[in-house]
């Protein structure tokens, strides 16, 4: 089984070592990409039959490359074998995509190369059982994404994007780094050994503390969030969608890995600062989304939302294991395991719709597109799928994974540290508010993009995108319902999951008729997704059919009301900014410092009015600009150093001299 | 004393030297100088065959073997990329013909200075050694004649030479302390036998010699307040003389400084030396960290780079332990070989942009892709990131530390990220966005380059069991 | 055999609620007309309204996409089924275990989803505007209706609503304060949520005001049939949702006879009738809020809802 | 060893700090290079007294490199770079005279209290060497430091080169070969000097340091 996973991973190199030549010959980007998608599903196939069929075996493979006396260890357990189905579901969506997608790409040279191994990297992230493969993966990972993030480098701001989210990377890896010396400190570089050593609850703290700056600062938490929005846009769409679906989930697994599998009993407070970060992420970052006026923007956004969801349920999993209830962190286990399943799902096709986009017509900024609804119907209604699931709406698998978590802080009151009392109910607000944005938050995207009329000549002419990117986006969609209507059995395919990481798992669903899914017991609450698809088609046909047949089926076109103004032109209609600025004026005066800023010309001059919104990223201005300005500070005072005279240097050599005297001779 | 392979290789660069001088042409010198390179190479290749005995004079054990290996490996190298660099600067006009009479000569001399220092068991030979080999850089570096060339010579030549004197003086004091233990006359200086009886030396008077030896030889490992030489003497000089001071210079002087630590770790009663490498380890990483910011020179930036890395391998071998030592030794040998292939780089990105100023260059990647790339490997390398050999280093050095001493690895960690802000911010500006500078493409030798960062990145992955066990035994002598 | 009897209610159960609702909010029309002192339309008005529309043919704009004619069969199916969801004269239904109280808000949720996307295609001012307002008004309104429904979840033990009915009604559950927080907080929801005066005037139809009616502005015939009963059932959800969970008292256990069904069904005609005329009596008395003055409505609502929850958390008796 | 040999070595060490002392008061550029002269005799006749009183035939070919090359040779070549090039005559000081005086005493206090704290086991005559050289090298040090001209610079470095000769010396049984390496390297240090003041003076107009700080690599 393993065997199979590295010869895959090891396919996947080879062909990121052929892209150079690929990227020169015409049809290379059909062939690489054809090779990725193929290379990918073998090994989604695999990981499904691991996971489904033998969760309890662990092969595992150890290679003589990596340190010289330990090697690189390789293990398949179920939590791998998981995310190997997620990292691989999404690289395989994002490959068939990238067949039709692929022919945008002005230079293949830059990108082609480092699909492939930024897919290897993912995937040997999720095989690596000791913490030196563990680590090379991982930034191996953040090197390749860094190289297709900066492949459009003509823009400025490209460059820039890459370079912080590269120095946002090596911070986290670094805080890795810390985290594992800590670990190895005991027992040298492997899993296994560090799970053996039981490492003491003091370090543990830190390791914990240290894994949610380097996975957090992956994944996106809020307060390590700033490279997100400006580097997953920038990338190619099936890279961002790569990016934002599957890197940061990959993210998840490391925290997941380290803090549930390897470290011993957790301690309560752990829980706490969990939550503490995960609950603003998940309103921040959508709040965030809503301002904003780029797609790609929008959606790098809301993927903060989404993984402060996880780390929620994975907070609310920590806290409940911590007091020992072990069955209802299975419940909240499961639902950050399916939030991660669903997420990496619709953000792809949230991204390859936004990719299709852009294809057609070369413009990813909202306020120049509309209408595309008439114009790429199919990619409209894939896309449509895509909003209604990430708003958590039920027919789809966003409500699901939010569902479960919601029925986890419901059963949380049973914790006794008063710390917990206080914060899950905050959580539990910020989680609610949170799901309401996204819905605005999608219903803007959605309408202002697809829908009323084009507001530029781009958008007007703009055409279908091509037959892959379609079948790439429906069978995305597709797996969406699927997973909104079943989701017992997803629930079922996790339970070898939690039951290694939290020890428990939850009811068994696929027993119960109709395939309703149970959080804990049939008394407390249930949901059948299927049962409630079905009631509303029934609903909704019988409606048709009835009005149908008796009431009148003429329909005729006019013009719309337009309340007396004569051919109102496409500006009238509401746009980005305008839609966002109730909630803008709610709630981003507080938290954006947001200003309508309104010039008005001097009456003479023909000048038109302007209307400029001005938003201040509160972080970035408390977090990030005073790094950089101690930075400045500090280099320009030790410049000084590089301009003396000969003589000052021999007077720094001399009193070296006398303090190394002083200091051994006294 | 008979021609060993030892000997050997002292004997080929001096005789090599000696043709060198009174041969007059370009071309002719440039061939013989590769020659007499790749024939050193060789020699030092079979050290691994058959093992030489270390007589009064010379010396071989594990430590050295692997040094003069990468030496007359980094020497072979950098003559085939000076070859085409010099002829490229003699057509552009930049050298006139006399200046380059002894050029080759004095790198021949160079190398004869370099690898006695490696073999040489008696401490005085050793310093001989070093101090022959700074004068001969001081002369390569005013090779150019421009002020600035000859402000950094003279710089150069002055705190060089205050340094080595006081190396020397840490010698006398080393002989000194040895002299009631083992007796007057020579085997005093042999370091064979000084290591064997030096848990009796007297303590004090170690620490002070070893004091004198840090700051000597310091200055020429480029440690942070003794390092004002070294980017002017990188900048200024010629490239392959930057690639060579660089990578090889540093590692010598370095070399010597670890034989004179093996000394001090078998007498407990002397102060441990570490607490004096880590602090001085420290300043320079945080010091060239910071000084990266505002270069506008690109040799100059990657000359602070060098000092960073000098002081992330001594803060590893002042922290001490065999994992540690195991690292640091790893780490000279990666950071030499990466960078010497980025001078390689840089040195032709400058003949090609004709300027030096990272203002001036820009769109490398799109002007000279083979050039830009490399480059761009190579920093990748030089940054500490993952497929390459020198991030196994920094991975062992920061995970072996940390839990004794957490709160100067977060330091250390500090200091590496604030350099990568500061490389990286210089080489996006350099790679990417609209081409600047000329853009005729470069007819320059990547051989030499791709070697050295295939070799890294083999590294990275893959490390040889004779270079592994090697490395072990000697952390463990390093105490 | 009892599977077809639940078969049965269930189908009685839908087609019931699907009777009353335009009865209802004649009912509270003809309330509001006899305290403002005039007649008022005649209680069946809303009946004729929608057989009216079902017969007129559908103008529609020259933009509207397929969607626009789709989503009309959405948002009465969620509104539908949320509504039968909702227990009214029994409790214990055939597909009271398919969905729980989340789940009826998350469907009611869509149902808003779908209504703003409407708004916004036909790609006027108006759309745009309705569709903002109702997106902001709902990004309070939602976490507020949530986290009500979270506190009488945690006093009920189950977010099903017949156990939470059950469990309201038998006499374990006490005077709460969480409760009274919970139920004043669920009524300003129900308000937001069915554009009743405070929030919006749903008798108007001046643009710069309206908010619900902005988004169906460009709605005619059959489609706007579906809406106006869609809106009505939902003004019935909500009362009957209140009445279930803060009145229990009568309601028909899963298994009683016809006749415990029978006076179940008379005590909620007269709970809707008492909430309705309540309904009224508050909208006559209080005028339409300016629209940024509802964010702190709401948030008032938001705030008594989360202090339930934490109250909840805190202690078990409160 | 009698004390008369002792008192004797003892003292013309001590002469030879003294030397040192008297180029740090020196401001003229040729009155430092008559008493760079003198340190180097002092420095041969200590070294050949050193090589009588340990009977060691090989310090007397030291003394005699130390007079010849260094009391003669290095003077008189310098004199006539002074006066080829034409270099201005007097030397600007940093600090005051009495401040580097003040320096000089404290710097000799230090390396006496360094030197005969750490060698209680060495032999007195040995250690006294020690404590004089270290006292040499950082007054030569100090002289680099504190001057502005380039030439005079150059002298400071040598006079710090004859601190090590004498420790050199008082080590007794260190071999020869390091002493004639010693030498050796001086002189090939002086050649590259001479040839870079004419580099230099070819360049820029005058010697003086601060007209090299000019062209410091990177301006600010």
């Amino acid at each position: 089984m393993i065997a199979v996973a590295l010869w895959s991973v090891a396919a996947l190199l080879a062909l990121a070592s052929a892209g150079v030549v690929l990227s020169t010959r015409p049809r290379g980007s059909i062939i690489l990409y054809g090779g990725c998608l193929i290379a990918t599903s073998t090994l989604c196939v695999t990981a499904l039959s691991d996971l489904l069929y033998f969760p309890h075996l662990t092969p595992s493979a150890t290679l003589p490359i990596g340190l010289p006396w330990l090697g690189a260890h390789f293990r398949l357990d179920a939590l791998s074998a998981f995310f190997l189905v997620v990292v691989n579901l999404g690289g395989a969506a994002a490959s068939l995509f990238a067949l039709g997608y692929g022919r945008h790409e002005d230079s293949p040279g830059r990108v082609l190369p480092f699909y492939p191994a930024y897919l290897a990297g993912m995937n040997v992230v999720v095989l690596a059982n000791d913490a030196f493969s563990f680590l090379v993966a991982w930034e191996f990972m953040s090197l390749t994404s860094w190289a297709m993030v900066v492949s459009h480098h003509r823009e400025a701001e490209n460059v820039r994007a890459g370079y912080v989210y590269l120095l946002m990377a090596s911070f986290g890896t670094l805080a890795l780094l810390l985290a594992f010396g800590l670990l190895a400190s005991g027992a040298g570089y492997d899993f296994d050994a560090i799970r053996a050593s039981h490492p003491s609850a003091a370090l543990s703290g830190v390791v914990v503390i240290l894994m949610l700056l380097g996975a957090g600062s992956k994944a996106g938490l809020v307060p390590l969030h700033a490279w997100l929005p400006l580097a997953h846009p920038a990338a190619p769409s099936h890279v961002s969608g790569l990016m934002s679906g599957v890197m940061t989930k990959v993210a998840v697994y490391g925290f997941v890995r380290i803090v549930f599998d390897l470290l011993p009993e957790p301690v309560w407070w752990w829980s706490m600062v969990v939550l503490l970060v995960g609950g603003p992420s998940a309103t921040l970052g959508v709040l965030y989304a809503l301002m904003q006026r780029d797609i790609k923007r929008v959606l790098a956004y809301s993927t903060i939302e989404n993984i402060g969801i996880i780390f929620t349920g994975l907070g609310l999993a920590l806290a409940f294991k911590a007091e020992g209830l072990d069955w209802v962190a299975a419940l909240a286990f499961t639902a950050a395991m399916l939030h991660v399943f669903n997420h990496a799902l619709f953000k792809s096709l949230l991204f390859f719709g936004a990719g299709a986009v852009l294809g057609a017509t070369g413009e990813r900024d909202m306020e120049k597109l509309g209408g595309l609804i008439h114009r790429m119907p199919k990619t409209a209604f894939a896309v449509l799928v895509g909003c209604v699931a990430i708003s958590a709406l039920p027919p789809f698998n966003g409500f699901v994974s939010e569902w479960l978590t919601f029925q986890a802080i419901l059963l949380s009151p049973q914790l006794p540290s008063w710390g917990l009392k206080l914060i899950i109910p905050a959580v539990g607000g910020l989680l609610a508010l949170a799901a309401a944005f996204a819905a605005a938050c999608f219903v803007k995207l959605y309408g202002i993009s697809f829908l009323g009329r084009p507001r530029s000549d781009v958008a007007a002419s703009a055409h279908e995108t091509d037959r892959f990117s379609l079948t790439a986006m429906l069978v995305l969609a597709a797996f969406c319902l699927v997973a909104g209507i079943l989701p017992g059995l997803f629930i079922d395919a996790l339970a070898p999951v939690s039951k290694n990481m939290v020890g428990n798992i939850m009811p068994h669903q696929v027993g119960l008729q109709w395939l309703t899914i149970v959080p804990i017991a049939e008394s407390r609450s249930s949901y059948n997704g299927l049962l409630v698809f079905l009631f509303a088609a029934l609903c909704g046909t019988t409606a048709a059919t009835a009005i149908h047949r008796f009431a009148s089926d003429r329909l005729r076109r006019a013009p719309a009301w337009d309340c007396g103004y004569p051919d109102p032109n496409p500006a009238i209609q509401y746009s980005a900014s305008s839609f966002s600025q109730p909630i803008r004026r709610v709630f981003g005066s507080v938290i954006f410092a947001a200003r309508e800023i309104g010039e008005m010309p001097p009456p003479s001059s023909p000048v038109p009015a302007r209307l400029r919104v001005e938003l201040h990223d509160l972080i970035w201005d408390v977090l990030y600009a005073p790094i950089a300005k101690l930075i400045g500070f500090a280099t320009d005072r030790i410049n000084i150093l590089q301009f003396l005279t000969i003589r000052r240097y021999l007077t720094l050599v001399f009193v070296a001299l006398i303090v190394l005297l002083l200091v051994v001779a006294l | 004393m008979s021609i060993d392979a030892l000997s050997a290789i002292l004997l080929i660069p001096a005789l090599s030297a000696a043709v060198l001088a009174i041969l007059p042409g370009y071309r002719l010198t440039a061939k013989l100088n590769v020659v007499a390179a790749l024939a050193t190479f060789l020699t030092s290749l079979s050290l691994f065959v058959v093992e030489p005995a270390s007589g009064q004079y010379l010396l071989m054990d594990d430590l050295n073997k692997v040094f003069i290996v990468l030496t007359t490996f980094v020497s072979l190298t950098t003559s085939v990329f000076s070859a085409s660099y010099i002829q490229h600067e003699i057509e552009i006009g930049r050298l006139a013909p006399a200046f380059l009479r002894f050029y080759h000569a004095m790198y021949q001399t160079l190398m004869f200075a370099m690898n006695l220092a490696l073999v040489a068991n008696n401490i005085g030979l050793m310093w001989v050694a070093v101090e022959v080999a700074t004068l001969t850089t001081v002369l390569m570096v005013g090779i150019y004649r421009t002020h600035e060339a000859l402000e950094a010579a003279w710089k150069y030549f002055i705190l060089g030479s205050v340094g080595i004197a006081l190396a020397l003086f840490g010698t006398i004091l080393v002989y000194m302390a040895a002299r009631p233990v083992v007796g007057e006359g020579l085997d005093g200086m042999v370091w064979t036998v000084l290591v064997k009886h030096a848990a009796q030396f007297d303590p004090a008077l170690l620490n002070v010699a070893f004091a004198f030896l840090l700051l000597g030889y310091g200055t020429k490992v480029g440690l942070a307040p003794l390092h004002a030489w070294l980017p002017d003497a990188h900048a200024e000089g010629p490239t392959p003389i930057s690639a060579v001071l660089s990578g090889l210079l540093l590692n010598v002087a370095l070399y010597a400084l670890l034989r004179f630590k093996m000394m001090l770790a078998v007498n407990s009663a002397a102060i441990a030396p570490g607490p004096l490498m880590v602090t001085m380890g420290l300043i320079s990483v945080i010091f060239a960290a910071l000084m990266l910011y505002r270069r506008r020179d690109i040799k100059r930036m990657f000359a602070y780079s060098s000092i960073e890395h000098m002081g992330i391998i001594v803060f590893a071998f002042g922290m001490g332990g065999p994992l540690a030592n195991f690292a640091g030794l790893l780490h000279m040998t990666m950071h030499s070989l990466t960078k010497s292939a980025i001078f390689f780089a840089v040195g032709h990105i400058a003949q090609v942009k004709g300027t030096q100023k990272i203002a001036d260059i820009g769109g490398l990647t799109v002007t000279n892709p083979a050039l830009g790339w490399g480059l761009m490997l190579g920093v990748i390398a030089i940054v500490g990131l993952p497929p390459l050999g020198i991030f196994m280093s920094e991975f062992l050095v920061v995970s072996s530390t940390f839990a004794r001493a957490p709160w100067l690895t977060v330091i250390l960690v500090l200091g590496i990220i604030i350099a990568l802000g500061g490389l990286w911010l210089r080489i996006g500006a350099v790679m990417f966005g609209e081409p600047k500078g000329k853009t005729a493409p470069a007819e320059a030798s990547y051989v030499p380059m791709f070697t050295h960062l295939g070799l890294v990145l083999m590294a990275g992955i893959y490390l040889p069991p004779v270079l592994v066990t090697g490395f072990q035994n000697v952390a463990k002598l390093l105490g | 055999m009892n599977a077809l009897s639940d078969v049965l209610s269930q189908g009685a159960q839908m087609s019931l609620v699907l009777g009353v609702a335009p009865l209802l909010t004649g009912f509270v029309r003809k309330v509001k007309a006899r305290l403002l002192r005039r007649r008022g339309p005649p209680l069946l008005q809303p009946y004729r309204d929608l057989i009216r529309l079902m017969r007129k043919d559908v103008v529609l704009a020259d933009n509207a996409s397929w969607l626009f004619r789709v989503i009309p069969y959405l948002i009465f199916a969620g509104t539908w089924v949320a509504a039968s969801l909702v227990p009214t004269f029994g409790n214990g239904l055939l597909f009271s275990w398919t969905a729980d109280l989340i789940a009826i808000i998350a469907l009611l949720g869509s149902a808003r989803f779908f209504q703003a996307l409407a708004g916004m295609d036909v790609g006027t001012a108006f759309g745009g505007i309705g569709s903002s307002r109702e997106v902001m008004i709902a990004s309070l309104a939602e976490p507020a209706m949530l986290i009500t429904v979270f506190s009488v979840a945690m006093i009920a033990g189950s977010t099903q609503l017949p156990n939470v009915a059950e469990f309201m009604g038998s006499d374990a559950v006490g005077l709460r304060v969480s409760l009274g927080m919970a139920f004043v907080a669920l009524t300003i929801v129900a308000l937001a949520e069915n554009a009743r005066i405070p929030v919006d005037n749903p008798a108007t139809h001046l643009e710069l005001t309206m908010v619900h009616e902005a988004m169906v502005l460009e709605y005619s015939g059959r489609h706007l049939a579906l809406i106006d009963l869609s809106s009505h059932l939902k003004l019935l959800l909500y009362v009957s949702l209140i009445a279930c969970v803060f009145l229990p008292w009568g309601t028909a256990t899963a298994d009683a006879g016809v006749g415990r069904l029978v006076f179940g069904a008379l005590l909620y005609f007269g709970k809707l009738a008492g909430l309705g005329f309540l309904l009224a009596v508050f909208e006559t008395s209080i005028a339409k809020m300016r629209v940024f003055r509802i964010p702190e409505f709401l948030g008032a609502a938001l705030m008594l809802a989360l202090l339930a929850t934490l109250l909840r958390f805190v202690s078990g008796s409160l | 060893m009698s004390s008369l040999q002792f008192d004797i070595a003892h003292l013309l060490a001590g002469c030879l700090v003294l030397a040192s002392f008297m180029m740090l008061y020196q401001d003229r550029l040729y009155a430092l290079l008559n008493v760079y002269a003198l340190h180097a005799s002092v420095l041969a006749l200590s070294v050949a007294w050193q090589a009588y009183v340990q009977q060691a035939p090989h310090l007397y070919v030291t003394a005699l490199i130390a007079l010849v090359f260094k009391a003669i040779i290095i003077p008189v070549a310098l004199h006539r770079i002074i006066k080829r090039l034409g270099i201005h005559r007097e030397i600007e000081n940093v600090i005051g005279i009495g401040l580097t005086m003040m320096a000089g005493i404290g710097l000799v206090a230090l390396s006496m209290v360094v030197m005969l704290r750490v060698t209680p086991s060495a032999d007195a005559l040995a250690r006294e060497d020690l404590a004089f050289a270290l006292s040499v090298v950082l007054l030569g040090l100090l002289i680099m430091v504190t001057r502005r001209n380039a030439v005079s610079q150059v002298v400071g470095f040598m006079s710090l080169e004859n601190g090590l000769v004498l420790a050199a010396t008082g080590a007794k049984g260190m071999p020869l070969v390091v002493e004639i390496s010693v030498a050796f390297s001086v002189l090939i240090a002086f050649i590259v000097i001479g040839v870079f003041l004419f580099r230099i003076r070819e360049r820029f107009d005058s010697v003086d340091v601060q007209e090299l700080d000019r062209f410091r690599g990177e301006r600010r």
